[in-house]
This record gives structure tokens, C-alpha cells and sequence, in this order.
């Protein structure tokens, strides 16, 4: 725990709307060039809980594993993750936490994941 | 760029992706390889965005199984005995072969089979059309894919519609014109499958962000559903029950749009109650139009005339407006001296309408009539609202009336062509590049009297009037009758019925066991294509030029790179088609290209330059308003293209086909209601097709990335069910019916409901090397869906609800090679 | 998205460190009377990934479904949420997402699960 | 407070959560119910934390199934048939039987049983020495759990020893005398299962958070395992291999701490040759002690005596320190004119190591010898680092050998009572308020005759040194033996032998049958409590008073509230206590309390007051470094409590019990090794007692937040192994041996290896109240473990490294109630 003296970078995502396409795996697969059959940078997790009204809910969620490296190298060309760019829900957004802020969702939990 | 790599961009549509495109792609490409894909952050379709199969086309295009090279058969058919020829070979043996077929039997001999459409079907029928065959197939029964939809929507509507999503628009969501809808209803879709009819799925998520609220209905619990303001979960096939239930409330309750109704539907027109028919002018006035027709007019207090060709009332008071009544019993004197009782189109909408309450919806849906109640007011007061339909409404025998239930429900609440709504759908700049039912392109055949003989034609209504395709279950039948004429040979292009479009697989194996001469085309070796005495390697959509106008934008197709000996489908077809007609129309394929978008104004460098185009305003292909601007009708008269310039409450060219004019629910054939008997063996309802976010239908299986996301063929069942029948999540069952029986893995859920399974489709084992078949009749669904289901009008199939029994397998009763498996996921 | 004039408040959880004891689970069925059976605020996912170096390689990740509140009740008292308390492992921190932004783990990845 | 709650303060100790305590806790308490229960965030134990089992404390107080009245068995044995008494007829009844059985065979004859100490311990010990009987019984086979690891270190090391985690010191990791380990072996061990032996299982995670790197010793991937530096899958039962393996690699390297060899162990010591044992003086000097030893005196050329007594060599040569060899072979005269060669502890020590190489241990242990080597070196050389064992190292016969090992990596490396090692733990203040082996506390036997007839004290031992308890497998024999004197009666408190602590439950079936007289004391109704005569309603720890100093800090449990008619097992004991023993030492329960923490300084009030208190500077039950200050001995000399001072490399007790003094690996019974003839049915290695974190042992299954999170009894199989037998993940599946069978549901994983699998333990069905037993016997893995294969020294049982085979059922073979389950998980 300390102040970093490099900015504070994050992924938010706002998973409410993950559908759970699987674009985020492939994408990071082909970018980072990872095999199939071995663990690439993010999975997506789909969990299915009953809500007290008895409607099931299905909740999609992108997990970045011990792979991810947020894309270090394009991000430096300025470029997004390749998972952030090719998200078809658009529910991924990489930067500096504190711009990152400014796109917390209103009125729905999200998450920042955050590099450290 | 750095690293010599070269970044260009072109857009998906077909082989690779597999789907029916449309997203801006750039290539990233070392040495003429493509060493990325990204997604074109420039293009107005996915503004970036790209899917799981898009992104893994580096896996597709250097595939070690790809077909790079022509085969041809040395062993038996089934068999998997093929050796290595050159182009000019496979060509000179394909136009041997087929030219003796149109001598000795005409060219009609020949059947032109493709799977699901996409970018496959202007050059197959270039190509059939060039050799003089109008039989072009789209082998799937009862056609009921899309076409079915369009169909009918072209004979109520006489344009098709969909949601709209700013597509058309420059600057999408943010421009001004738009309307953000309140409420969308999905009906029979599932997102995370990407890509529906053409338009790109997350649009409906970026609409959901923006506040659009979901009716969903669909039997399962999508992901949609889950996140849907209203999720009706309907027992497969009583979805027209529904729609009529929703038209029962919305009329109740008069949340409909007066002024739709009023000004551009049929309902005034008067029908008959000695015939049930449409009272026409040539039935109360000698030498009057039978396609003009009868109103009340309350300002006269007697009959006014609709002239059809005018699209306006002949009244015959010439003062005062026509005021048609809507509602009433009229007597009417026809010609002959006689009196007929008439009624209104819109009075008898409505009694049938009145037939379907909540309650009575209910015990056919499954659905609550409270909730039918609700999600009926909520779309109905939603402005505006749209409607998105999945191909399920395409697989059920009585699609039209279906489709003509839903149409009414966008038309009469005014959503038709409003912003955000449901608008009219055409080819951009009206270019078409493939003729989809209705539309008429610059691939044609030459002489339409060589039409005559495509097969169904002249059996089913709509194959004579939109659809320019034989129909599929008739085509079978022919095959082993002979009659009227014999098929002796197949073009198979990107199709692959032993696997996926056929129904009864075991059927079409007999097919291809019939055919004396069959070609395939594709791009990996597939189980049907163990059929074909030659083969062509066809190429993916980065390796091609080619236009695509489905919809919008008008775009290019860009080659960026080619594979071996891999040729486009484009150029193969137009190869042959200049070999088998001597007088064909283009010399390269790019004049061909051309000639199609001319309508643009641009040929097709220029078109390639910019990448896409939009229609301006004001362009009968652009929204919104049209019927009312008078864009849509080519005499510049406001209405709709339908025969008779107004949305049809009740179908004209259902009455010319001697089939029910106005919508109904009719019990699809194998269901516990409609057969109680097959019940009591099969108590399971049998749904098909779920989608994968990675395959494309029987395709991607081979492609690792992909395959590891879903790796094994998938039967949903609910954990009460599974525990009734004592079967395990992950667990290999049996799946069977009397047709057949199909192993899967169980996946137990709660997304389901107890009395539905619903089974993966499309699965062979491209890893079963040794398999001649690669054991595709091991987990096909299809062997359990008969063939000749259809419609009265030729259309639809009951791949949604059958019936079906669950079970564990007896010892050795599954074989399933888990390592070969493996092995294909990984690379 | 839009500025909100309340603060932001998220948890910060510094998932490595997580053992699925479950307490969390547990905390929160007991604050809010959530039975038995019922979603309850926070459940905890066990992952297993295959590092490229063939280990396996466990993550547990408590997720906050859309029961969670936040514990706004005890917050309003001044009270931690019942799971940070809790939390026998100590990874998680509830605040306000500028404090936390200095708490963020330093070489490794962790989540701001944000209320929004 | 606000709403009329209080909060009180107190310390967790056992019934509730179960385990064994010292969490501070706040209770909240609203009209005398608990309504809410909080870790205490001013205690320095768990620091606010708390666990699930401990929060889950509202169910369990309350529960509908809590035991409220006295019970008195009408029925048969092990039949549901039980009437409410008053506690006044029950005391009375059990004062009759009880008294009956010492007038007519003796106080021995009654056996006072316990399941996993806790709180329970001193109360019962309390009870049965007021009776006048010696024997308490902890019911596991082997004595296997704690006690043999407590036994061995105080036959090696003198004190009982655990890793530090500034659990002494005010501001606990902020204080600086301590350091944080560089790294930390932890050694059959899982933290989610929370607290082990007296420790908080979660410091542990503190410390990795403040840089602490950990090397995992397991057969199964835990948590820890994945994130460690060096995770040594070991195989079960090879544990003392693998300390060999690491003590050959840290002697080869001589990465051993030089002076706490020399100052500190009895490495110098001659060991005779001709009989492999000590040289004692008095096999060298007339008249000269037999606690006195022999070493060579490199300063004066020839041996010195080391005397004990005055721990301090009596050189022969006044002049120059003893300098005794630590290696070298020496031939010493000895008594009667003969001569004997001789070499040093060491050398023997070292020798036996060095038949240890990691490469023949990687063949014992499955461990890579690469590993070994690494790991070894990287404990060795990491200042300071420490280990903590869990109960595995109790589970096995060889368990003394073992922990001698183990014991001897610590003393070697120098980490030893230092800040961040393996510190001696005594309990706070030397209060004892349980006599763990070893401790003498307030609760004695008063006549010390009264123990000769404790079963298994001649027999063993470490039984008639430091362990105050009967040998368990040893009483079951004499049970059915009635050698050499009848047993006939049984208190059994918070014990459940018929589905936890009891192996080959079944022979404890038996034994529960042909008792004449049972007593059960417990909180709920539970299989072997049905056997029971008379039952009594226990509390929970909210419901009590008491004292805890097991180890640090010490302090007072405090009585929140009333349950009914439950009490607390002191106050049941204490009061049965008065009726048996006219000279009952105490009054009142808090002058026993008072008594106990009387080395405090302090009475139960005062503490109470306080919550707790650690032992201040220079107190010998606080660390560190005491052997070198002189802490530890009574005599204030620096020095182990050893007979002979010294950190044992060679166990004179054990020479002794004539029991090998030196430590080694020896095969455990049944595995694939000791017993290929029985691994060619039963091939897969079966490890039992996975612990749950929400489970202590049999207890919790009726409480539904904890049971909802593990509903079912699992076991562990690898991917591979589940394929090979053709059994899926979530499938009921039976696992047997040659004992017995069991079924579980199968959990495939990769998290174990494909030779071995584990076995939940502790299950039986609350849920099944129809059933007398609660189908206690279908899902007990103990079914497959036989009782009576302890050690040589009476102490370890095989229950993590069993043989058995796993299949899927025959049909009808699995019973389980899934909606009783489901209803009990509910609330």
C-alpha cells in the first residue's frame, strides 16, 4: 500500500450489461497470441442466482486472471486493451482511475479492476 | 506501419466470421499473412467492436485442414477417397458433367444448393441462372429461414421492416432524428449468438444502456430475459397465440394508433359474410377492378370504391370526403341481383383478436395472463416501441399468420417506419446484391419462362410472388419420385446437410447417395462434402472482393490476401457461368459489381475508395416516414407496397392463395397438445438452435479458440427433469424420439423449463479423422426433426417443438473421444 | 455516467489474499436475516486456472450480487459493512473510492466493486 | 444502546462454533436473545474478525432441535425413544448408577469421554477424578489428534512449540521486538478451514501480507498450495521422509545453525556402538548417574561427563572449557575393562540423513528431488522462519519419529524462541486450565494411585509420562475383553464416536451396546446420543462462564444468556462432581475458576474485568529466547525441560520405552507400498478429513447458513482418476475398502492427484429424523478405517493415507434425501 508515483490504472466494467459474448477471450487470446487449451488474460464467468422476487438473474462476468497484463504494450501506443477494444457490450473501459471515475455507472454496482 | 505490417481494412461477410456480416475489419497483414483482425473503429456498424469468431480468423485463415486445392472422388460416394487435381481439370470435368445433365435432361436437372444465405447467394444463382437452372435451394425445410419472415411481411406490408437503430442514420445514436425506443420486445433471440438477420446484435445493448426496457419471449432464460422488464416464457410454438393475446389487449384497452389504422390499413374494406371474402369492386359494379375494393362510406351512408390503382377512394358523392366506417354490419347489393351482409376488415380483426384473452392466451402459452396484460400495455404505450424477431418465428409450420399477428402489432400502434421503431427495410440505394424475397436484382435469369419449372413454384403462393427459390422439402420429394421431371445433379456451395441444414440427415444421405453428379464447394472438408465428385476450395472473405447492400451501408469487400490455391466463390461461379452460358452479361466480375450498385451512383472503386455509403435523405431506402412522403410506392404516392397500398389487417394475397387471410394460432404438428399420443412415449418438448456465441452453425468446430468455449454438444434440461429421468450435470445422454435418437452432455439448469430441453445444433467432430462421416450422425438434433413439416404456404418447420425423451445411455451406447477432442482445441 | 455530487463509494478487495472462508457469506446472512436458501448479499466463486508454468493456481473472489446494499444502514452509524469487518482475511476495505485509491495493493490486481 | 441491545463482550470457546476457541466477540443481546453476534475489533486475538461458524451463532442458539430438557431413555438402545426428566431426577439416577458401578467394580470402570478436547476437557477431567476414575477417554484411535504431536515435542524439546505471530506481545506485528518470518512451511495444513491447534488460522495470511513466503507441504492443491513459494505435493504417510529429505540437504550444506547445535542439543553425546545407545556415566564411573552423560573433550583429549543435574560438563582437566567433538569415532573404556567404540549423537544424526538424498526421496514422497532441494535450502536459510503442522502429522502410526524430524529442522536452523520461529508455548501465566500433555493444572486425580489403573499407562510410554488420558483402541479391546478389569459405564461428552471421532464406527456401535451405563451430555441429539441412558442438555459458550489460556491470552469466558434448561458443561460437571465426592475441593465454580488463574495474580472477576491478559516481560510463558535466559527450566538454568536439558537429537526417553531414539521414515500400514496385495484391489490412496470452513467435524450440519454452503458429503477425485472409473462430478458414487463402505458425491478436481482421493468426514443427516441413527453410517468414511493401528508408542491412527477404490453404485445401492436436505439447509 503506498502512493504510486505512476498513475493508478484500472479496467471498470460495468457488467451489468456483460452478455457474455466471449469476444474479450478470443480477443486477448489472438493479441497476446495465447493457445487455445491454456489460460489466457480474461474468462468470463456466468453466474445465475434467484432474486427474492423468485426471477432468476444471470449475471455475466469478465475475470482477469493472472495473465492479464492490460495489454502493456499496446497501451503504450497508445492503443486500448484489446479486450476493451473489441468488447461488443462496450462495458470496458481502461484508463487512470481517476478518469475512470467519471464513468462509474449511476444506480448499478460496477467494478473497477485495478492493476496495483 | 511498424514491423512492415500492413493494416487494411475490408468488411466480414461470410466464410471466416461465417455470418452474414457487415462489420468494417481492419487486416493486419506481414508478408501477405493476416497476423491480427481488429475491429474498424471508424465503421458505423460495429464502431470497433468484433466478435469471438471475427477475432480468431488467424486460427481460420492458415487452418492445416483447409481445402487448398480441387478434389475429385476416386472412391466410393461416403467415402473418403479424393485426389488432387488442378482448377483447370475440376472446371473442364464440372462442365463435362453438367452440360451432358442439361442435355439429356434440361438444365432444370440441376439443383443450386447453399446453406443459410449470406454473401453465397448471389453467385449461385449467378451461376444456376448462367447454366439455366432455376432451381436454387436453400436446403433447410419448409425455407424456414428469414425468407419466411420476409415474405409474409412482403404480403402484409409489401416491405420488410426491423429495429431500428440508428443504422441508417450518419452518427447513429447521437443524431438527431433518433429515437432512443422505450420499449423493445425480443421475441425468440439470444444476444450473446452476436449477429441477427443482418443487423449487428449489441446494438440492442447499446439501446438497453441508453434505457430501452425488454419484453423478452423466449421459452429460456436468456440473459435477455433475465434483464427484461417482461419475460414471457412461452411453450414453444404458440407464439402467434401470444401475439394475438397482445392484439386482444391492445384493442380492449384501444391503445392502438388511430391514425395508422385510419389512413394506411385495409381496415374499412368490407368483407363478405357469405364468403368470408373481400367484397370488390367487380363484385358490385360491372366492369369494376377486382383489385379495388369496398368501403362504407359514413358520409354518403353507402359504398364508396378504394381504387387501387389511384390509392384513393371513388367516391360516389363528389362532395365531402370519404369517411369509411370501420366498424358495422352493412348490407351490400352485388351484382346477380343479390344482397350480401358484409362486415369490416377491422370488425372481424377484432373479433378474432377478441378470441384470444389473456386467460385463454394463457392456457396456450403457459404464460400468465397478468403478464401478457402488462407486457401488452407496456409495448403498446411505449413510444416508440420496436419489435426484434429471432428466427424461431421462422421455424414453426404456420409462419405467416405468425408474422402477420406481430406485423400488426408494430403497424397498429404506429411504430411503422417512426424513429426508433419498426422501419422498412431495403438493399441501400436500393443495390441489390442479393435478391432476398421481394427484391429483383441484376442476377437474373434470362428468359423467366425458364422459372416455370422451379420446383414448388407453382404449389405454394409465395414461391410464385417473392421468393425465388425452389422449395426445399418439394425438392426432396422430386429427388426420389422423378416426378414431373428428374434432379440428376447438386451444386453444393458452403452447404453441408448431412451436418446441420438437413433435417432428417439420414434422408439426405440418401440424397447424396441418389445424385449421379455432385460439386462441392467450401472450405474445410465436411461430412457432406464426402459426397461430392468434385471439390473446390473456396476462400474466406478476406481473400475476396465482392459488395454487400444487406440493408445498410452499401459496402465493399476488400481481398487482402490470398491462400494457396483457395479461390473466391465469386470468381469460381463466374467462371463456370461464363463456360456454361456464351452469352453471359459481364466480362470480369468487377463489371458485375459494378452493374449492382449502379443504383448508388458509384461503381465500385469509387464505392471501395470510401468503404460504405449511407442513402441520403429523402431516399426511398432511407427512413422514416416513407409511406406517408410517398417514397415507398414507385408511382410516388404515399402508402405501402402491398398489392393494395395499404398494410393488410386482412392478407389479399392470402385470399388469391385460398389460404386464412387474417392471423391465427394454430398447434404446430408434434406438440403434447396437438399429439397427445407421441406425448405419452416423447413428454419432453424438444427445442433446437440454441446459439453459441462461437459457431456459426455447423461451422468453427475445427477452429481451437472457439471450440474450447463450448467444446462438446449441449442438451439443456432442468434439474427437476434431470432428476426425474436421473440424469447428471456433464453426464453423456441419449436424446431420442421415433425419428432417431442423438447423444449430448447434460447441462442442467434452471434456465430451462421442466417440460422443454433444448439441444445445440450443428454438430459433427471435425477431430474424428478416421470417420469417413467424421461421426456427424453421433450428436445431430436433426435426427430427430422430420422433413415435410411445412406450412400451407410451403413455409416454416417444426424445429422449435418437438418431442422428445431423455435418458442414460446403456453401457457402450455412447462412443465420444474426448482426446481427439482435445487435441482440436488446442494448437 | 455523470458527476454524482454524493460521494463515490466502493469496496476495495484485494482478492489475492482471499481463502473462501465463506465469512463474508455468512456476515451478511446474519445482518440482513437473509435466510437460508435466498441470495444473499455476497458469495464467494473459486476459480482454478493453469498457470503457463503448470501450476494450478486457485483464486477466490467474493461477488457481490444484487442483494448487496452495501450495508448502508451501518454505514449511516458509522459502522463498517458487516463482510469488511468480518473478513477473515482482511481484503476488504469499504469507503469512498478516493480514499481507497490509496489502499490499492501495490504489484497486484485487485477490485474496486463500485456502488455506482 | 440504541433499540434496547446490549453488547457483551466475550470469548468464543467451543460449543457454538465448535472449534477451540479464543476469538473475542461481542454479543448483542435484546431481551435476553442473541440477536446479532460481532468479532470484537479491540481483541487481540482475532482483531474484529470473526469466522462463519461463529456468525452463524443466532442459528444455532435457538435452533428447534437444541436438547432443552434432561432426557431419559425408555426405549432400546439406539431407538428414538426418550421421556423429559427433571435435572434433579436425572443427577439422581446418574448418581444411583454411577454409584453402583464404583461400589461394585471400582470408579475405573467408568469411562469419561470426550470427542475433540475444547472446553470440555478440564470439566470432564473435573468429574471423573471427583468419581476416583483416571480414565478420560478422547475417543480417536491413536489418540491421534494433537496430543501425540504435544507428547513428542516434550520427549524431544522439553515445551510445546508454535509459530509465532506476535501472539505475545501488546500491538501484536507492530511490536518490535517481533519480526516477521521470511518463510513459513506449513505443513498439512488448510486455512479456510480457519483456526488450527490454538492459533487463529488466519495470521497466517497477516503475515504473507507482510512478506511472509510459504513452502506448502500437501498432497492436495489448498489455497496455500497454490499461493506458495514451493508446494511439495507430498505423498500421505512419507511426511518424515520429507523432513529427512530436508535435514540431508541442510547438513550437507551445513546450513545449520552452528551455535544452537553446540549450546543447545546433544549432539556431542557418545553413543555406544555395540548397542547403539547412550553412553551414560555410569557405564564409565563407578557410582556415576545414569542421567549423566559422555562426550569427547577435544580440549583434554578424553571424555567429560555432562551432568544434568548441574547442566555443566565435570571436566577431568580443571584447567581450559570442554570443547566436547561433535563427530568422530572414539573407543572409551568402559566399566568391567571392556572397551566400546563410540560415536557422537551427531554423527548418527547425520548418517541417518544422509540416507535421506533427495533422490531417495523423491521415490518415497513423490516430491521432485529439485524441489526438496530448493525448498530446503530456502527454509534454512530464510531469518527467521518457522512451521506449522496440522493434524495430518498426528494421523499417521510413526507420528513421534516423524515430529522428532520436523522438531529437529526448527532447532537445527536456529529458529527456536526466536521472534518469527517456532516459539515454546506454555499457557498464559502457566495457568492450566486444561492439563494438556505434559501440564499439571489445578484438576487433579487426588490420589496418584488412583492413575495405575488409567488404561494404556503401562502399556505406553508417552501415557505414563505426559499424556493423562487412556489409550483409546486399548479401552475398546478391554471393553470386550473385560481384562484386566470390566467397563462398564460411559460419559460421553460433546462426543459422537458413531459418526466423527469414532473409527470403524460400527466396533463403536458395538461398544455403546454393551455398556451398561451411558451418560450423554451434548447440545443436539445425535446418532451415538441415542445410545444413551440418560441425556443432558448442554450450553453454548454465550451461555457460560469459564477460563481459557491455551497458550495466549488468558481470559474469561463470559455468560451472556440462558438457553431454557441447558447448562453449561462445567456446572453439569461440577454438580455431579459435589455428589461424588464428599471432599470436593470447591464451592462454587468461580473459586475453581479463581484457582486456576491463580498464577495470574489475578481472580476470575478481576479478569474478567480486564477480558484478557498476556504474560508481561520475562514471564516464562512468554517468548523469547528463554532456553538461552534461563526461562524455561525450574532450576534457572539455561536449558530445554528435557530429562537432560538439551534439544533431543536423540531421545533418551524414547531409548527409554526402548523405542528407537532417532527420528525416521517407516511405511504406514496400508498404502499402494506396505501393502500391494491389498492395493491391487483397492488402488487409490484414500485421505479422509478435508476440513470445511464451515463444518467442525460432526458438528453444523443442521445449521442452515452453514450447511447451504457444503450440503453434501464430498470426496475429492482427480479428472483422470473420475474417467478411468467412469464417474462424473456431482454423482452419488461409493467409495469402500476391505472395511467397509461409504457413499459420497463426487467432486472431480484437479486439486487432488490422480492416486489419491479425499474424503469428507463427520456426516450424518440431522435431516433424518426418521432415522434413530440419522443414516450415521451411509456417508461415514470412518466405515473404511480400522481402529488399533496406533504407533509403537500407543500415540497416530492411518486416517489420511488409507487404500480404497471408488465405483459407481449399483442401482438402489445410494440412499439420499435431497428434500430433507434441502428443508434443513431452509429457514
Amino acid at each position: 500500500m503506498s502512493e504510486l508515483e505512476t498513475p493508478q490504472y484500472g479496467m471498470l466494467i460495468d457488467y451489468e450489461y456483460c452478455t457474455g459474448c466471449q469476444t474479450c477471450v478470443v480477443a486477448c487470446k489472438q493479441e497476446h497470441k495465447h493457445s487455445a487449451g491454456k489460460l489466457g488474460g480474461v474468462e468470463v464467468q456466468e453466474l445465475i442466482h434467484k432474486l427474492p422476487n423468485g426471477k432468476l438473474y444471470i449475471t455475466n462476468m469478465p475475470f482477469f486472471t493472472e495473465m492479464c497484463v492490460f495489454c502493456v504494450k499496446r497501451v503504450k501506443e497508445g492503443l486500448e486493451p484489446a479486450c476493451v477494444k473489441h468488447c461488443m457490450a462496450n462495458i470496458l473501459t481502461f484508463g487512470e482511475i481517476d478518469d475512470l471515475k467519471k464513468e462509474i455507472p449511476e444506480k448499478r454496482k460496477s467494478i473497477l479492476w485495478i492493476k496495483g | 506501419m511498424s514491423n512492415n505490417i500492413e493494416i487494411v481494412k475490408t468488411t466480414t461477410w461470410s466464410a471466416g466470421p461465417g455470418c452474414h456480416g457487415g462489420c468494417g475489419v481492419e487486416a493486419h497483414i506481414k508478408n501477405g499473412k493476416l497476423v491480427k483482425i481488429e475491429g474498424d473503429p471508424d465503421h458505423p456498424w460495429n464502431q470497433g467492436r468484433l466478435c469471438a469468431r471475427a477475432l480468431a480468423m488467424t486460427q481460420y485463415i492458415d487452418h492445416k485442414d483447409r481445402l487448398k486445392k480441387p478434389l475429385k472422388r476416386v472412391g466410393k460416394r461416403g467415402e473418403d477417397k479424393f485426389e488432387e487435381i488442378s482448377w483447370d481439370e475440376a472446371f473442364d470435368i464440372i462442365e463435362e458433367k453438367m452440360n451432358k445433365i442439361r442435355e439429356d435432361f434440361g438444365p432444370e436437372s440441376m439443383i443450386f444448393s447453399m446453406g443459410t444465405g449470406r454473401d453465397i447467394g448471389p453467385w449461385i444463382c449467378m451461376l444456376a441462372y448462367a447454366y439455366g437452372s432455376p432451381n436454387v435451394m436453400f436446403a433447410l425445410s419448409g425455407n424456414a429461414c428469414y425468407s419466411p419472415r420476409i415474405a409474409a411481411l412482403d404480403t402484409i406490408q409489401g416491405d420488410y421492416s426491423v429495429f431500428d437503430a440508428a443504422q441508417w442514420l450518419p452518427g447513429r445514436y447521437d443524431n438527431p432524428e433518433y429515437k432512443v425506443p422505450e420499449c423493445m420486445i425480443i421475441w425468440g433471440y439470444n444476444i450473446p449468438a452476436t449477429c441477427p438477420d443482418n443487423l449487428f446484435g449489441h446494438w440492442i445493448i447499446d439501446l438497453m444502456k441508453k434505457g430501452t426496457k425488454i419484453i423478452c419471449i423466449d421459452p429460456r432464460l436468456s440473459w435477455f430475459a433475465s434483464r427484461s422488464k417482461y419475460w414471457l416464457q412461452i411453450r414453444p410454438g404458440t407464439d402467434a397465440a401470444l401475439a394475438m393475446g397482445f392484439l386482444h389487449v391492445i384493442i380492449e384497452e384501444k391503445l392502438y394508433d388511430h391514425n395508422f389504422l385510419k389512413k394506411f390499413t385495409d381496415g374499412p374494406r368490407l368483407l363478405r359474410e357469405d364468403n368470408g371474402k373481400l367484397l370488390r369492386e367487380s363484385h358490385v359494379v360491372k366492369g369494376g377492378s377486382v383489385e379495388n375494393f369496398v368501403v362504407f362510406d359514413k358520409t354518403s351512408n353507402t359504398i364508396a370504391i378504394w381504387d387501387t390503382t389511384l390509392q384513393e377512394y371513388k367516391s360516389k358523392i363528389k362532395s365531402g370526403k370519404t369517411n369509411p366506417a370501420f366498424s358495422g354490419q352493412f348490407e351490400v347489393d352485388v351484382l346477380g341481383g343479390k344482397k350480401v351482409q358484409c362486415t369490416t376488415v377491422w370488425d372481424k380483426f377484432c373479433e378474432n383478436a377478441k378470441q384470444y384473452s389473456p386467460e385463454e392466451v394463457e392456457k396456450i402459452t403457459f404464460v400468465p395472463a397478468d403478464n401478457i396484460i402488462k407486457a401488452a400495455r407496456f409495448y403498446a404505450k411505449s413510444k416508440p416501441a420496436s419489435i426484434h424477431w429471432g428466427v424461431p418465428i421462422d421455424m414453426t409450420p404456420e409462419i405467416t399468420p405468425l408474422c402477420h399477428a406481430i406485423a400488426a402489432l408494430w403497424a397498429l400502434t404506429g411504430n411503422l417506419d417512426v424513429p426508433g421503431g419498426n422501419v422498412f427495410t431495403r438493399s441501400a440505394f436500393n443495390a441489390v446484391a442479393y435478391a432476398l424475397p421481394g427484391a429483383e436484382g441484376v442476377i437474373k435469369l434470362k428468359d423467366q419462362d425458364q422459372d416455370k419449372t422451379r420446383i414448388g413454384r407453382d404449389k405454394y403462393g409465395p414461391f410464385n410472388k417473392f421468393i425465388w427459390r425452389c422449395q426445399t422439402d418439394t425438392v426432396i420429394d422430386q429427388i426420389f419420385s422423378g416426378k414431373p421431371y428428374p434432379v440428376k445433379g447438386l451444386w453444393m456451395q458452403t452447404c453441408n446437410p448431412l451436418s446441420g441444414i438437413g433435417l432428417d440427415p439420414k434422408l439426405w444421405q440418401k440424397v447424396l447417395g441418389k445424385l449421379e453428379f455432385i460439386v462441392g464447394v467450401d472450405l474445410f472438408m465436411t461430412p457432406s462434402l464426402r459426397y461430392a465428385d468434385i471439390i473446390l476450395p473456396a476462400s474466406t472473405f478476406l481473400e475476396k472482393d465482392g459488395v454487400r447492400s444487406w440493408w445498410v451501408p452499401l459496402q465493399t469487400i476488400n481481398k487482402v490476401l490470398k491462400v494457396d490455391d483457395c479461390r473466391p466463390d465469386a470468381e469460381i461461379n463466374f467462371e463456370l457461368a461464363k463456360r456454361f452460358d456464351p452469352d453471359f452479361k459481364w466480362e470480369k466480375l468487377h463489371d458485375l459489381f459494378d452493374d449492382i450498385i449502379e443504383p448508388s451512383g458509384m461503381n465500385f472503386k469509387e464505392l471501395q475508395e470510401k468503404g460504405w455509403a449511407l442513402p441520403p435523405e429523402g431516399h426511398p431506402s432511407r427512413p422514416y416516414h416513407r409511406h406517408e412522403k410517398g417514397l415507398l410506392r414507385s408511382d410516388g404516392k404515399p402508402g405501402l407496397t402491398t398489392p393494395t397500398g395499404k398494410f393488410e389487417l386482412y392478407a389479399t394475397l392470402r385470399e388469391e392463395w385460398n389460404l386464412e387471410p387474417l392471423p391465427y394460432h394454430k398447434e404446430p404438428p408434434f406438440t403434447p397438445i396437438s399429439r397427445p399420443d407421441l406425448a405419452k412415449d416423447y413428454p419432453l418438448i424438444l427445442s433446437t438452435g440454441r446459439r453459441s456465441p462461437v459457431f456459426f452453425h455447423t461451422e468453427h468446430r475445427n477452429i481451437p479458440w472457439l471450440r474450447e468455449l463450448d467444446p462438446d454438444p449441449v442438451v439443456e434440461i432442468n434439474p427437476d427433469t434431470a432428476k426425474e429421468n436421473n440424469i447428471l450435470h456433464g453426464e453423456w445422454i441419449i436424446v431420442e424420439n421415433w425419428m432417431g435418437k442423438a447423444q449430448f452432455k447434460a447441462k442442467v439448469t434452471e434456465i430451462v423449463p421442466p417440460w422443454m430441453v433444448m439441444a445445440a445444433h450443428g454438430w459433427w467432430f471435425p477431430e474424428e479423422k478416421d470417420d469417413p462421416l467424421f461421426k456427424t450422425f453421433k450428436s445431430n438434433i436433426n435426427m430427430l426433426i422430420p422433413m415435410n413439416n411445412q406450412g400451407k404456404d410451403g413455409l416454416g418447420a417444426p424445429i422449435k417443438h418437438l418431442l422428445c425423451r431423455i435418458r442414460k445411455p446403456l453401457s457402450n451406447e455412447i462412443v465420444h473421444n474426448e482426446e481427439e477432442r482435445i487435441n482440436q482445441c488446442q494448437n
